[in-house]
C-alpha cells in the first residue's frame, strides 16, 4: 500500500468520524453527549490537518479547543440546570426544512467551486520543508514578521475576552460584607466623630410644629 | 460768479445738524434749545437758498452740477450723491426753505403744550433736510433718496401721535399708498438705467433723444415705446407722491398729524415733489405724448373730483385736503399739456398760499382748543382779526381772483389746456373750468362757516385754571372752555409773512416765469408741444392780463360761486341743509369720497391679509409643511412601523434570513456568475 | 501672522472656546468676559484682513495650502476674495454682538453657549475661505453641530421639533452635495476648487451637478419651496442663535451657490436660471403675502429673511440671463453686485431685527405680536432703533436695505420688465408687512400692563443697537468702500460665467 | 491521492451540518453555540487546506487568528449565557426577544 492510499484511507476514515460526529452534535438529546461530540468532531478534526501536515494548529486545535473551550462549554452545560425535553421542541418540525436548506446550501457550494477543478490540485511539497523548516518554525516566522501588529491586537483581544468573561459573571451579593480597602484606607477621623458643646438645658415638651414630623 | 459746493451743502445739512442735535440732545439742550437749533439750521438754509437764487438770477452764476461722492461705481454705471442747482431747483429751495422756516416759527405756538415738542422740531428739520435732497439732487438714486426720505418723515409726522389709533392708520396707509407710487417711480428708474446707461440726469437728458423709436417688448407681441414707458412709470411715482387719483386716498388722512406739518409737507413742498419731478424730467416726457396724455387726464380727473368731495367736508383741514389735491390736479394738468413752467409757477404760489391757509386754520384751530368742525364755528372774525384777514388773503389766491398770485398761475393753465392740442385736452378743459366753480364753492363755504355767520359754540361756565388745553376732543363738541382769542404772535407772524407772496408774487414773477424763459435748459419743451410760446403772443403784462381775466369764463363762475355761497351761508343758512336732502344720493357719493377708500381697503388691505392667510393655512402649513415636509417624515415613520415587524427578537429569524440570504446570495451567483466572471 | 491670517482668523475663536468652557458655570462671568476678549480679537484681525486683502487686484489671495488628507489628495486649503473678506467681518462684527447680546440674558450655562457661539463664528469664517471643496463641506456640516446644540439647549418650547427638522433638513440637502463633490472628485481627482472650476463638463453632467448643489444651498438659504425649515428655527432659536442664523449662516448658501455653481457648472446654471429667478420672485411675492399674516414677530421677520434672500439668488441668477443673452456684462455686474450687498447688508438688518425682539422678549417673554401695543411710550430709545431697522428692513434709502435690492431691481429690468415688476413688489409688500408690525407693536396705547412694566434699553442693549445702526446707516449712505472691496471679484465671477464648459 | 476538493467539499459539508443544526436547535442557545464552532472549523479547515495546497502561510496564520478570536467569542458567549440564565433562568431562546421592534 503505497502512502497515497493510505494518506486517503485516513482522509476517508477521519472525514466520516467528523462528519458523524458534527451531525451528533447537532442531532442528539443530551447537550452534555452534544458537547462530547463536538470534542470527537474537533479532535478528528485536528487529525484531518495532521495529515495536511499543519501540525501546530492540529495541537492548537487539540489544546485551545478541546482542552479549554470544550471544557468551559462542559462547566456551563453541567452548571446550568437545563430542561433537556423543552429544548428539544420544534426539533422534528423544524428537521425538514433543515436538511433542506442544509442540502441545497451544500449543493450551491459544490457547484460553485467547482470540484472537478480542485482535484487537479494534489498534495504537493511541503512548504515548510521546502524553506528548510518545520511547520510551527514557518508560522511563527510569519506571525512575528508580517503579522505582528495582527498577532499583538489578537492577543489584546484574548485579554479583553478573558476580562469581559470575568466582569459579566462577577456578581457582587447584596447581602454580603465586603472590606474595601481603598475607603479604609482614606477615612478621616474628623468624620467619625464631632464634638458638639450645648448648653445644659432642662428639656421642654416639644413644640407644635414639631410634633407630626416626630 | 459760481455757486459754491460749501454752500449748497451748508444749506443740505444745516436742517440736518439741527434735527440731530434736537433730536438726540433734547435732553441737554431744552425744549427752547431744540426750537433754537432747528430754527437756526433752516433760517441758514433759507438764507444761502436766497443767496443762490440771486446769484443765479440776477449774478448770473452758471448752473451747478457736480457730484459730491461715489455712491457706487459698477462697470460702467455710476451713482453718486452730487447736486444740480439750476433755477427749478433753486426755485424749489426758496420755496421750501421759506415755507419751513415759517413753519418752525409757527411750531413754537401751535405745539406749545405738546410733549412731543422737541421731537417734532427734529422730525421738521429731518424734512427740510430730506426735500433739499431731492430737489437738489442732480440724479435718480439720490432723487429716489429724497423721495422715499420725505416719505418717512411724512409716515412719522401723521403718526406723530402715535396713541390716536386713526393717526397710525392714517401714517401706515400714508406710506403704503407711497410705496405703490414708489413701486412705479423705482420701475421707471430700472427703465431709464436700461435705456439710458446711466442714472445722471444731465447725461441721461441729453441721450434722451436716443429713446426716439426704441421700444420695449412688455407682453409677447406688444412693443410699448420706450419712452412712453419711462415717462408712465416715473408719473406713477408722482402720482403716489402728489396723491394723484387713484392713489390720492392717502391725503385726507394725512390731516391727522399737527397742522404744521399739513402746511409744509402735505400742501406745500412733499406733496408737490411730483410736480418738481416732472418737470425736472421734462426732457423725458417730451418725448412721449402717450404719457402727457396719460398724465392730463389723470390731472383732469384729480383736479375736479376730489374738488367736489371738498364740498361736503366738514372738518376744517380736510376741506383744505381736499383743496390741496384739486389744486395738485391742475398742476399735473398743466404738465400734461407740457406747460412745465406753468406747473411750477403755480406749484410756487400754491405753497405760498395753501401754506397760509393750512397754518390758519391751524390758528383756528388753536383758538377752537382742537376743534376741527366747522359746524361748531362761525363768527370767529371779531376774536381773530389776523388770522381771518390773512385767511380772505389765502382764499383770494386760492379761487383765482385777478390780481391775486393765484390768478396768474392758474388762470394760465387753464387759458393753455384752451390752447393745448394733447389728446385729452377737451376733457381737462371741462374738468379745469368745472374745478373752478368747485374750488369756489368750497372756499368760500369753508370761509363762510368759520369767520362769518352766527356762532355755533358755546363757552363754557370758567371753571378755574389748570385745564389742560392739549386735552384733545375729549370735551363736548361746541362747547369752549373758554372764549377764543387770536393767537400769538410765532403763529399769526407766518400768516402775515405768507400772505404777502400769495397775494403778490404771481404779478411780478409771472412775466419772466412763464413767458421769459427764465428756466432755461431746466425745463425743455419741444416746440410742437409749446402751448405757452403761443399764449406769449398774446400775453401784454400781468396788469392787462388781471384785467382780461375780468371778462372770462373763469371769473364768472367764479362769481357765480361766490354768489351761491354768500346767499346761503350769510342770509339762508337753512338753504344748505335744504340742498342736502335734495342732492342727497349726490350728497353720499361725495360723502362717501366715492367710495374709493373703502374698495381700497376691502381689495387691498383685507384682501392682502385674505390672501396671505390663504396662502399661509393653504400652502405653507397644508402643502409645504404638512404634505411635502412632515408628509415625508410620516412616509418615513409608516416605513418604519412597517418594517418593525419583522423585528422579531428572536434569534432564529434573524438566523433565517441571514441563512436564506446566503443561499440566495450564492444561488445568485451561480446563475449569473459566469456572466460576470466574463466581464 | 500675517501670513496665517486665514487660519488665525478660524482657530482663534474655536481654540479660544476652550477656555471659556473651562471657566464653567460657577464663573459665568469670567466666561463672558473671556468670550468677549476672544471675540474682540477676532473682531480685529478681521480688520487686519481689510488691510492685507487688496481689492483693487482681486482674485484670491492670502493663499495657505497643507496637504491633509495625503490618499485624497485633500487639502486644507484656504483663501479669500473680495465676497469672503465681506462676510468674514460681518461675521466677525456680529459675533461680538452676539456676544453682547447673550451677556445676561443666558443665565443657564453661559459658558457653554458663548463657547458654541465662538466655535460656530469660527467654523463660519472657515466655510467663508475654504477653497477646498471637502474643506468647504466638512465645515459646512460642522456649522450644524454649534447650531444644533445652541437651539436645541437654549431653545423654546418646541426646540426638539425645530432642531430636528433644521438639522434634518440642512444634511437632507447637503447629502446630494457631498455626491456631487465625490463624482467630481471622480472626474478630477482633487477637491480643489479651482481645478473643478476648470473642469470640462458634458451638459448632462452639469444638470445633475447643478440640481445636487442646487439642492443643498437652496435649502440653506432657504429658498421657496425648501424654506419651512427657517420660520421654526428661528421661532426656537435663542436671541443670540436667531441672529447668527440670519445674519451669517443663511449667507452660507448663497456663498455656496457663488463658489460651486458659478464656476462648476455655469452652463447648466444659465440653463436653469429661470427656475431659481422664478422661486426667487415666488420668495418675494408669495412670502412677503405669508409674512403679512403672521402673528409671531420672530416668524414674521424669519420670513422676511426669505423674502430678502431671494433678492440675493435673484440678483446671482439675472445675471446669467443677462451675461449669456444679452451680453451685458454690466448689468450682470450690477445684479450681481446688488446680490453681495444684500448679503451683507441682510446680516445686518435682519441681526437687528432680531436683536430687537429679543429686547422685547427679554422683558416680557412673549412673542406674540397682539400681546404688545404702545411699546414707544415706555421705551422711546429702543422705537427709535426698531423704526429705523424696519425701515432697513422694507428697504428705505439710507439704509443698507435699499442698496441691494436697488441694484438687483435695476439690473432685473434689464432680463425683463416682469422680472423687476414682481421684485419691485417688495416695495410695496415688505412696507406692509413691516410697517403694519410696527404699528401693532410700537404705535398705540398700552393695552398690556406687562408692555407697561418694561423697561428702557440698558447701556449693553443700546451699544449693541448703535453698533447695528451705525453698520446699517453707514452701508446705506456710502456703499462704494464695500463695492469696491467685492468689485474685482464680483466681476470675476461674471467672467466666468460667460465661459462655456461644453 | 488526496486532492483540494476533498478537504473543500468536508469543509462545505461542515458547514452545512452546522447550518442545519442552527435549524433544527432552535431553542438551545449552548447547541447553537456549538452550531456555531462548526462552522469555524469548517472555515478553518479550508483555510488550512488552501494554506497547504497553495504553499501559503497567510491561511494557517489566519486559522491562529480566527481560534483566538473564536476562543475569546466562545468564553463572552458562554459568560452571557450563564448571565441570561441567572437573570430569566432559562436559556430557551423563544423567551428572550427584548429587540423585538
Amino acid at each position: 500500500m503505497n502512502p497515497q492510499t493510505l494518506q486517503l484511507i485516513c482522509f476517508y476514515a477521519f472525514g466520516f468520524v467528523t462528519v458523524a460526529a458534527a451531525l451528533s452534535v447537532i442531532s442528539l438529546k443530551n447537550t452534555v453527549h452534544a458537547v462530547l461530540a463536538l470534542v470527537l468532531t474537533f479532535f478528528s478534526a485536528a487529525c484531518l490537518w495532521l495529515l495536511l501536515e499543519a501540525e501546530f494548529l492540529a495541537l492548537a486545535l487539540i489544546v485551545v479547543y478541546v482542552g479549554a473551550v470544550m471544557v468551559l462549554f462542559l462547566f456551563v452545560v453541567m452548571m446550568l440546570d437545563i430542561d433537556q425535553e423543552k429544548m428539544r421542541e420544534g426539533f422534528v418540525k423544524f428537521l425538514p426544512v433543515g436538511l433542506i436548506v442544509a442540502v441545497v446550501m451544500l449543493a450551491e457550494m459544490l457547484g460553485l467551486v467547482g470540484v472537478r477543478a480542485m482535484n487537479a490540485h494534489v498534495l504537493g511539497q511541503n512548504p515548510a520543508v521546502a524553506a528548510g523548516m518545520s511547520n510551527t518554525e514557518w508560522l511563527g516566522h510569519a506571525l512575528y514578521t508580517t503579522f505582528l501588529l495582527p498577532f499583538e491586537i489578537a492577543a489584546l483581544i484574548l485579554t479583553v475576552g478573558v476580562v469581559a468573561a470575568v466582569a459579566l459573571t462577577l456578581r457582587e451579593r447584596r447581602d454580603a460584607r465586603y472590606e474595601t480597602p481603598s475607603q479604609q484606607v482614606r477615612v478621616d477621623p474628623r468624620n467619625r466623630v464631632r464634638i458638639v458643646k450645648m448648653a445644659a438645658v432642662r428639656p421642654d415638651e416639644p413644640t407644635a410644629s414639631q410634633e407630626p414630623q416626630s | 460768479m459760481a455757486i459754491s459746493t460749501h454752500i449748497l451743502l451748508i444749506i443740505a445739512l444745516a436742517p440736518l445738524v439741527g434735527c440731530l442735535l434736537a433730536g438726540f440732545l433734547a435732553r441737554f439742550i431744552g425744549r427752547a434749545g431744540a426750537h433754537s437749533v432747528t430754527i437756526l439750521g433752516v433760517a441758514v438754509s433759507c438764507a444761502l437758498s436766497f443767496l443762490v437764487l440771486y446769484q443765479l438770477t440776477v449774478g448770473g452764476a452758471a448752473e451747478y452740477n457736480q457730484n459730491l461722492y461715489t455712491w457706487f461705481q459698477i462697470g460702467h454705471f455710476n451713482a453718486s450723491v452730487g447736486f444740480m442747482v439750476d433755477r427749478l431747483t433753486a426755485m424749489m429751495l426758496v420755496v421750501v426753505s421759506f415755507v419751513s422756516l415759517l413753519v418752525h416759527v409757527y411750531t413754537i405756538g401751535y405745539m406749545r403744550d405738546d410733549p412731543g415738542y422737541t421731537r417734532f422740531f427734529s422730525y421738521i428739520s429731518l424734512f427740510t433736510f430730506s426735500m433739499f435732497m431731492l430737489v437738489m439732487s442732480n440724479n435718480f438714486m439720490q432723487l429716489f433718496f429724497g423721495w422715499e426720505a420725505v416719505g418717512l418723515v411724512s409716515y412719522l409726522l401723521i403718526g406723530f401721535w402715535y396713541k390716536r389709533p386713526t393717526a397710525i392708520f392714517a401714517n401706515l396707509k400714508a406710506f403704503m399708498v407711497n410705496r405703490v407710487g414708489d413701486f412705479g417711480f423705482l420701475l421707471g428708474i430700472a427703465a431709464v438705467l436700461y435705456f439710458l446707461g446711466t442714472l445722471d440726469y444731465a447725461t441721461a437728458f441729453a441721450n434722451a433723444p436716443s429713446l426716439v423709436g426704441r421700444t420695449l417688448q412688455i407682453t409677447a407681441g406688444t412693443q410699448w415705446d420706450a419712452a412712453t414707458v419711462i415717462c408712465i412709470c416715473l408719473f406713477i411715482g408722482a402720482m403716489g407722491k402728489s396723491a394723484q387719483v387713484p392713489l390720492h386716498v392717502w391725503l385726507p388722512d394725512s390731516m391727522e398729524g399737527p397742522t404744521p406739518i399739513s402746511a409744509l409737507i402735505h400742501a406745500a413742498t412733499m406733496v408737490t415733489a411730483g410736480i418738481f419731478m416732472v418737470s425736472r424730467m421734462s426732457p423725458l416726457f417730451e418725448l412721449s405724448s402717450t404719457a402727457l396724455s396719460f398724465v392730463l387726464v389723470i390731472g383732469a380727473t384729480t383736479a375736479l373730483f376730489t374738488g367736489l368731495i371738498g364740498i361736503v367736508q366738514n372738518d376744517i383741514k380736510r376741506v383744505i385736503a381736499y383743496s390741496t389735491l384739486s389744486q395738485l390736479g391742475y398742476m399735473t394738468v398743466a404738465l400734461g399739456v407740457s406747460m412745465y413752467s406753468g406747473a411750477v409757477f403755480h406749484l410756487m404760489t400754491h405753497a405760498f398760499f395753501k401754506a397760509l391757509l393750512f397754518l390758519g386754520a391751524g390758528s383756528v384751530i388753536i383758538a377752537m382748543h382742537h376743534e376741527q368742525d366747522m359746524r361748531y364755528m362761525g363768527g370767529l372774525r371779531k376774536y381773530m382779526p389776523i388770522t381771518w384777514i390773512t385767511m380772505w388773503a389765502g382764499s383770494i389766491a386760492l379761487v383765482a381772483v385777478p390780481f391775486t398770485s393765484g390768478f396768474y398761475s392758474k388762470d394760465a393753465i387753464i387759458e393753455a389746456v384752451g390752447e393745448s392740442h394733447r389728446w385729452g385736452a377737451h376733457y381737462a378743459y371741462f374738468c379745469v373750468m368745472a374745478g373752478v366753480l368747485v374750488t369756489g364753492l368750497y372756499t368760500f363755504r369753508q370761509m363762510y362757516l368759520t369767520f362769518h355767520g352766527k356762532e355755533r359754540f358755546t363757552i363754557a361756565e370758567h371753571h378755574g385754571h389748570g385745564h389742560d388745553h392739549d386735552d384733545h376732543g375729549h370735551h363736548e363738541p361746541g362747547v369752549l372752555a373758554h372764549a377764543p382769542k387770536e393767537s400769538p404772535w410765532v403763529v399769526t407772524l407766518p400768516l402775515v409773512l405768507l400772505a404777502i407772496p400769495s397775494l403778490l408774487v404771481g404779478f411780478f414773477t409771472i412775466g419772466p416765469l412763464l413767458f421769459g424763459n427764465w428756466f432755461g435748459s431746466a425745463i425743455h419743451v419741444e416746440a410742437a408741444n409749446d402751448v405757452l410760446a403761443e399764449m406769449g403772443a398774446e400775453f401784454h403784462g400781468p396788469l392787462a392780463m388781471a384785467l382780461h381775466g375780468f371778462t372770462q369764463m373763469p371769473f364768472w363762475l367764479l362769481l357765480a360761486a361766490f354768489i351761491i355761497c354768500t346767499y346761503i351761508y350769510l342770509f339762508n343758512p337753512a338753504m344748505a341743509g335744504k340742498i342736502k336732502a335734495a342732492l342727497k344720493p349726490l350728497w353720499t357719493v361725495l360723502d362717501r369720497k366715492y367710495w374709493v377708500d373703502n374698495v381700497y381697503f376691502a381689495l387691498f388691505a383685507r384682501g392682502g391679509v385674505m390672501l396671505g392667510r390663504g396662502f399661509w393655512k393653504a400652502s405653507e402649513q397644508g402643502v409645504i409643511d404638512g404634505a411635502m415636509v412632515n408628509g415625508s417624515v410620516g412616509v418615513v415613520h409608516r416605513v418604519a412601523a412597517a418594517m418593525r415587524r419583522l423585528q422579531s427578537g428572536y434569534l432564529y429569524h434573524y438566523a433565517f434570513a441571514m441563512i436564506l440570504g446566503l443561499i440566495l446570495l450564492l444561488g445568485g451567483y451561480w446563475l449569473v456568475g459566469p456572466g460576470l466572471a466574463g466581464q | 501672522m500675517f501670513n496665517h491670517l486665514l487660519s488665525l482668523l478660524i482657530w482663534l475663536p474655536v481654540v479660544g472656546a476652550i477656555p471659556v468652557l473651562f471657566a464653567g458655570s460657577a464663573r459665568p462671568n469670567l466666561a463672558r468676559w473671556l468670550s468677549m476678549l476672544v471675540a474682540v480679537l477676532t473682531f480685529v484681525a478681521s480688520l487686519f484682513l481689510l488691510v492685507r486683502y487688496n481689492a483693487d487686484t482681486g482674485g484670491m489671495q492670502l493663499t495657505e495650502s497643507y496637504l491633509w488628507i495625503a490618499s485624497w489628495g485633500v487639502h486644507y486649503g484656504l483663501a479669500v476674495d473680495g465676497i469672503s473678506v465681506a462676510l468674514i467681518v460681518m461675521t466677525t462684527f456680529v459675533g461680538i454682538l452676539v456676544i453682547a447680546g447673550a451677556w445676561e440674558v443666558i443665565q443657564d450655562k453661559p459658558h457653554l453657549y458663548m463657547a458654541a457661539m465662538l466655535i460656530l463664528e469660527g467654523l463660519l469664517i472657515g466655510v467663508f475661505c475654504a477653497t477646498d471643496a471637502l474643506l468647504f463641506y466638512a465645515l459646512f456640516e460642522a456649522i450644524l453641530i454649534p447650531m444644533f446644540i445652541l437651539i436645541g439647549m437654549w431653545g423654546g418650547p418646541r426646540r426638539v421639533y425645530a432642531t430636528l427638522k433644521f438639522f434634518i433638513y440642512t444634511f437632507f440637502g447637503s447629502v446630494f452635495m457631498l455626491i456631487a463633490l465625490l463624482y467630481l472628485y471622480q472626474k478630477a481627482g482633487t477637491f480643489d476648487l479651482a481645478t473643478l472650476a476648470a473642469l470640462p463638463l458634458t451638459f448632462k453632467e452639469q444638470a445633475w451637478i447643478f440640481f445636487a448643489f442646487l439642492i443643498a444651498f437652496a435649502i440653506k438659504v432657504p429658498m421657496v419651496p425648501v424654506h419651512t425649515w427657517l420660520p421654526d428655527a428661528h421661532v426656537e432659536a435663542p436671541t443670540g442663535g436667531s441672529v447668527v442664523l440670519a445674519a451669517v449662516m443663511l449667507k452660507v448658501g448663497t456663498y455656496g451657490m457663488l463658489r460651486f455653481i458659478l464656476p462648476i457648472v455655469p452652463d447648466a446654471g444659465a440653463h436653469f436660471a429661470w427656475l431659481i429667478v422664478v422661486l426667487s420672485l415666488i420668495a418675494i411675492v408669495y412670502i412677503g403675502y405669508v409674512a403679512l399674516v403672521q402673528e409671531d414677530m420672530k416668524k414674521l421677520v424669519a420670513y422676511s429673511s426669505v423674502a430678502h434672500m431671494g433678492f440675493v439668488t435673484l440678483g446671482i441668477f439675472i445675471a446669467f440671463a443677462l451675461v449669456r443673452e444679452q451680453g451685458s456684462t454690466d448689468m450682470a455686474l450690477l445684479g450681481m453686485q446688488g446680490a453681495m450687498v444684500q448679503m451683507i447688508s441682510h446680516g445686518f438688518v435682519s441681526g437687528a431685527m432680531f436683536t430687537c425682539i429679543g429686547v422685547m422678549y427679554d422683558r416680557t417673554h412673549t412673542r406674540q405680536i397682539k400681546d404688545y401695543g404702545g411699546v414707544i411710550n415706555v421705551m422711546p430709545w429702543f422705537g427709535f432703533f426698531y423704526v429705523l431697522f424696519a425701515m432697513a428692513n422694507c428697504g428705505l434709502p439710507g439704509t443698507s436695505g435699499f442698496v441691494g435690492e436697488f441694484m438687483v431691481i435695476l439690473a432685473s429690468f434689464a432680463a425683463s420688465p416682469w422680472i423687476a415688476l414682481f421684485a419691485a413688489f417688495t416695495l410695496i409688500i415688505g412696507a406692509a408687512y413691516t410697517l403694519w408690525l410696527v404699528k401693532r407693536v410700537l404705535w398705540g396705547e398700552i393695552t398690556n400692563p406687562h408692555v407697561a412694566e418694561m423697561k428702557e434699553i440698558n447701556g449693553r442693549e443700546t451699544f449693541v443697537l448703535v453698533a447695528f445702526a451705525a453698520a446699517v446707516l453707514a452701508l446705506g449712505i456710502w456703499p462704494q468702500p464695500l463695492i469696491h472691496l467685492m468689485d474685482s471679484s464680483v466681476s470675476q465671477l461674471v467672467q466666468q460665467l460667460a465661459i462655456h464648459k461644453i | 491521492m488526496i486532492s483540494l476538493a476533498h478537504y473543500i467539499v468536508l469543509g462545505a459539508v461542515l458547514f452545512c451540518i452546522a447550518v442545519a443544526g442552527l435549524f433544527i436547535n432552535r431553542k438551545n442557545v449552548i447547541v447553537l453555540l456549538m452550531s456555531i464552532e462548526l462552522m469555524l472549523l469548517a472555515v478553518n479547515m479550508n483555510f488550512v487546506a488552501f494554506s497547504r495546497f497553495l504553499g501559503d502561510v497567510s491561511g494557517q496564520v489566519f486559522v491562529f487568528f480566527i481560534l483566538t478570536v473564536a476562543a475569546a467569542e466562545a468564553a463572552i458567549g458562554l459568560a452571557i449565557l450563564v448571565l441570561l440564565f441567572r437573570n430569566r433562568s432559562t436559556i430557551n431562546i423563544a423567551d428572550i426577544d427584548s429587540m423585538k421592534g
